[in-house]
């Protein structure tokens, strides 16, 4: 099924991406919490790139195998997972890194998911190294046919590892171009590094054009612009079985993670503030529904932070399981 | 007689027929080469590859992620050292995402020295690949064993490494070690399966009908009894060590000879079973000495059967220097060779209690 | 009592203002931040590079081939896995160009576990480090060893690694041990040097005026005297295992206590003399224990003097998986801890020969 | 001392020119000799390069420590070195590891040099890593001021390694560009593979656009071009102290190297003999003058062929020499 990119959002589209962005928000806060509070050792994750990752989220097409949508991500993605249907409750869990984290069994920090019925294969810590499996999957579904890409996404600063060209070189062969949307998060840092003085590049995504690469730098704190643009490059990869490169300018809203304090940021937009704006300007939505929405969530949350604390920890003794698996998970499906 | 190449180039055609294997690729891996020891000559699946490493085992990852078991070749393993974290990544899919996924690739690189390699064409890689775990990994002695060995780590659920020794690539079987199916003589073999010269682009391969050959993971061989001291190795040294041991014989010295053949996971009852019983044990392999293999497993002997020893566990390794050189004298001195191997088992055999 | 992190700090601002280092640099070693750990705070010569390991370790070695002795940061060293070619070329440099060159560079770096960093923030890299050869490699366990053995990297003409226990990045020197030249207390000390929270633009750090210190290369300090067993460790490890020996002396047991502190090249004579005085070697780290510099010294040990020995040398090291697990308990069950180290002493103290 | 890019080459420098062009390719003729004969175990160099690799050499500002020109080379630049001065005999003496090899003392494979008085680091054989210290070299460069810089070679198929682009993304930040003369020598080939479909870059050269670096592909079979355009790159890195890649389109004579025959191939263009025609239209050597020089230098390295031989190989014992150095040989140099 494909969308037209330039038909614009229905009213109920931009309430339930209200209500995904506003979710997304009120779950990274509850994480940071947790991480204040003692109930987890180290938090990174999305608040402030709610616009891209909720349309991102909301576009993939999910599910297990081939003929689905292939997800390389990296430790942003939290508001992403949301979109798609997963329960907010498994990142406190792996926040809390609870026997019940069903993404790494409390091996993983936080926003490391891994979800093979959706495809998501498990986010690791190594920046960039994601922009070298993608064209494995990529190639894997070029020649399963139909409409199933890969998309891997990563940060700025990341992008100045080998393995972002790695990326760019292996999608671009003439030999075999493959299905593989490219997405570069900009949010102008790398943890303490500002972008501008490390970057000879104008925009990160023009490193595609000596490749013949499609690409494209967009207001990632636009939902609808985001909306947009992602289908747009979507629907190029999933018809035309070529790359894309797609870079989302986005705010970075908590600082980089726990690590530098994880404590809000007043010069960056935000950009929930300004979607809801336009959401009340063009009423939509008024703000008292957007307080008590939130509020919802706040409260679920908080909930779930209680019960999820009471959850067992891993034993100790499991620590070699699932060092070789014995069946063949991935084959047949 | 195959010799070992052709044996691996048997194995990826049968995986290819049978085991559903989808890809087989790396550097010059695909037509027209078909790899730099032509062990990708002919085959459907194989393809050439971007010089890139970090690409190719992430490449391999990702098609295993993705359901697609494939072999990728790291054209000599010492251009894998840049590959390091992707390769302890691979190993950890299964670990890190508490059993949600696995990753069903092989890597296949050929290792160690013996062809004059020089610095950076002779380099060993099973102190390092032990040492990243999640990872299965075989290394043959013998055209049959890399047969079968490399046919048991591509049906494996779990990424696997087959490190080719690049000294026994034109090694060829034993008498009554060939593998079956092989109903011609050398020349005839390689009528069949060995790509001409020059242009090849009209050749095809004709393949004889080999049979599915396994090895169990962590399965060892005893290829040689004896009861007066116990030799463990693998690859190149394996045969060095064989041929010692015959040659002591005639000394009086019986030593008893372990291929290992799977490094990860090892077959520790084997090594238990006869070092209790020689009472002496010699671990050889061309890594260099410091954190090296061997030393794991003279560590593991020593602590767990320490009073049943008649001497002390000996590791005969390579030099611990930053590279193989190039000169003849240079190569000689760096890594065991049969004289070496010849007098450490003399040796071992003769330290008295 | 200043902390390792801060002692770090101190060295490599005497190490910029008297030893001629132009460049210490890394990801966010520069302004703002100054390091993860806050080891680059306040230097005149540090700057932030592209996140890129490997345009990390090939710029050092570039500068260090232009002359510039330099200290580059890998931020963890569990990202320094995809450089280990590099790596091991820079360790060549002399050697490959048969003396024609030297390569006076420093790469530090924190490692190991204790800070709950989950899979990719808490890797040893001791025995990766170790099979690297060409490289001296400092391990420090305290903060005035920490301060005397970066010094020691830095004025050495060849590449040095300084791998940081990230454990002990604040923990403080014992009385006594105190780097001389700092007559002020530990708040005194980090007003001094410590950059404030918040705008550090206008922050300038006020030095205390310490001294050069130096730790022969290849030196290990006896760090505990003992007559029943002795303790190889560094690092981590190290401070547990005195903690132990400790505690053990009440039950009659006296462990003597050696802190490797250089792991290449390494005080074989003071192991030696110890282990022959005491029948008794334990090998202690963190790093996994499949192909371990602990299993090297352990056989080492029982090759050149088993007959000596009272006890089969012990090597307790980390569990052979592929990361360590977040969660509290899979990280306490993964690596030596005080009550396995202790238990380990007791069990060797008490075996018969 | 700058050179004027444009200034047409005098007699007296085609001559030099096509000399040193003749001698390298005399040189790499012998060392395939030598391999054939039984006398070095691999052999690998650039015959077909020469009309870049000589001109490079010659354009080269020889010397030790930061005010010379800093080199980051790969295995094909014999000629290159000729052209500076360096020693045919070393060359062989390195091709056979004998223990006068002055690069490596027989451990190295030919083609390998190291010559620290004129800034030539050693030779690797891992494709690409050079490209991951020319920054180091070129930063000090920099700081130190003058007029030296930073060449790096490699070749085309090489450039897919993400070390190629650490050494774009290195040399044109924004807080400290750098004086790099990347050069790409691009015969369309690595070992086997076919350039073409292996890249989806229309030149290799486009990838420096991205960043804002200068870059141009050239005729590298065109000794006069050559010249031309490597001054001309020079003196924009010398005078600017930014970053200029260069691509030079040569070819492949003798295969890759041993490993694939080293035998002459027919179907690419020989540098050295379109230069000799012209140089014989113009009529500043003749024929005979060709042929006679030729002749002198083959003769000549036969008769070193023969001495070399007969030096020493190094000892066994000495594998040990050199792990470490005892005195700080780069600094006060
Ligand atoms: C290979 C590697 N090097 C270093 C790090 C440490 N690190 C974690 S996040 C980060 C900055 C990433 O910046 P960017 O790519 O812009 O992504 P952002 O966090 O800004 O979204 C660094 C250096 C790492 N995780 N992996
Ligand atoms: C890291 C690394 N990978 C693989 C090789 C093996 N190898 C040697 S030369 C070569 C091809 C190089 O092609 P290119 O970069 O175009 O240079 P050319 O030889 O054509 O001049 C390969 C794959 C190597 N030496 N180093
Ligand atoms: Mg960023
Ligand atoms: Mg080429």
């Amino acid at each position: 099924m494909s969308i037209d990119p330039n038909a614009p959002l229905t009213n109920e589209q931009l309430i339930k991406l209200h209500s995904l962005m506003v979710q997304g928000r009120v779950l990274e806060e509850r994480l940071i919490q947790m991480y204040k509070q003692g109930d987890g050792y180290f938090w990174i994750g999305g608040p402030g790139e709610e616009a891209f990752n909720v349309p991102l989220g909301m576009l993939i097409h999910k599910g297990q195998g081939p003929e689905f949508d292939y997800l390389h991500f990296h430790y942003r993605q939290s508001a992403t997972l949301l979109a798609m249907g997963a329960d907010p409750v498994d990142a406190l869990r792996q926040m809390k890194n609870t026997a019940t984290d069903p993404y790494s069994g409390g091996r993983n920090f936080g926003g490391h998911p891994s979800i093979r019925k959706w495809n998501i294969v498990p986010v690791a810590s190594t920046i960039e190294t994601q922009y070298t499996m993608a064209p494995g999957t990529a190639m894997a579904q070029k020649r399963h046919g139909g409409r199933g890409i890969t998309i891997v996404t990563g940060g700025d600063a990341g992008t100045a590892e080998g393995d972002f060209a790695t990326c760019l070189v292996w999608s671009s062969r003439p030999m075999e171009p493959l299905p593989v949307l490219m997405i570069v998060t900009n949010n102008k840092w790398g943890i303490s590094t500002a972008a501008a003085p490390q970057h000879g590049e104008k925009n990160v995504a023009d490193r595609g054009r000596a490749f013949g690469i499609e690409c494209k730098t967009i207001d990632g704190n636009d939902p609808e612009v985001a909306w947009r643009e992602i289908a747009s490059a979507m629907e190029y990869v999933r018809t035309t079985r070529r790359p894309f490169l797609l870079e989302s300018i986005v705010s970075r809203l908590y600082g980089h993670s726990s690590a530098s304090g994880a404590n809000p940021v007043t010069d960056e937009a935000d950009c929930l503030k300004g979607f809801e704006a336009r959401l009340e300007a063009r009423k939509i939505l008024t703000r008292e529904q957007m307080d008590s929405l939130r509020q919802k969530f706040t409260d679920e949350l908080q909930l779930a932070h209680r019960r999820v604390r009471e959850e067992p920890q891993p034993d100790g003794k499991t620590i070699y399981d699932h060092v070789f698996q014995t069946r063949d998970l991935v084959r047949g499906g | 007689m195959s010799s070992m190449i052709q044996a691996v180039r048997m194995a990826l055609h049968v995986a290819e027929e049978r085991h559903g294997v989808t890809d087989i690729f790396g550097e010059d891996v695909g037509p027209p080469l078909g790899g730099a020891f032509t062990a990708t000559q002919g085959l459907k699946r194989a393809w050439n590859s971007p010089l890139d490493e970090r690409g190719i085992v992430g490449t391999s990852i990702g098609l295993g992620l993705a359901g697609c078991r494939n072999v990728a070749e790291i054209q000599f393993c010492d251009y894998a050292f840049n590959t390091i974290d992707l390769l302890k990544l691979g190993g950890m899919m299964s670990w890190a995402s508490h059993g949600d996924w696995n990753c069903p690739i092989t890597i296949m690189t050929p290792v160690g020295s013996g062809i004059r390699g020089s610095i950076y064409h002779s380099h060993s890689f099973d102190a390092t690949a032990t040492h990243i775990h999640g990872w299965k990994i075989a290394m043959p002695s013998n055209p049959k064993d890399a047969y079968a060995l490399l046919l048991s780590c591509i049906v494996d659920p779990n990424p696997c490494m087959f490190l080719i020794p690049k000294a026994l690539m034109r090694s060829r079987a034993a008498p009554g070690e060939e593998i079956p199916g092989i109903d011609v003589d050398d020349r005839g073999l390689s009528k069949l399966i060995d790509a001409p010269l020059g242009d090849r682009s009209k050749w095809t391969p004709q393949w004889p009908d080999t049979p599915d050959l396994f090895i169990p993971v962590g399965e060892a061989a005893t290829v040689r009894k004896g009861r007066d001291l116990t030799v463990v190795s693998y690859g190149r040294t394996l045969p060095l060590c064989v041929k010692a041991a015959d040659s002591l014989a005639a000394e009086g010295i019986e030593a008893e000879v372990i291929d290992l053949r799977w490094l990860a996971p090892y077959d520790w009852e084997r090594i238990k079973e006869s070092v209790k019983r020689t009472g002496r044990a010699l671990f050889v392999n061309e890594d260099t000495e410091i954190t090296n293999f061997g030393e794991h497993l003279a560590r593991r002997t020593t602590e767990e059967f320490f009073y049943e020893l008649l001497a002390p566990p000996k590791v005969l390794a390579g030099a611990a220097i930053p590279g193989i050189g190039l000169a003849d004298n240079l190569e000689m001195a760096s890594v065991p060779q049969l004289p070496s191997i010849t007098q450490a088992m003399r040796d071992l055999a003769a330290s008295k209690p």
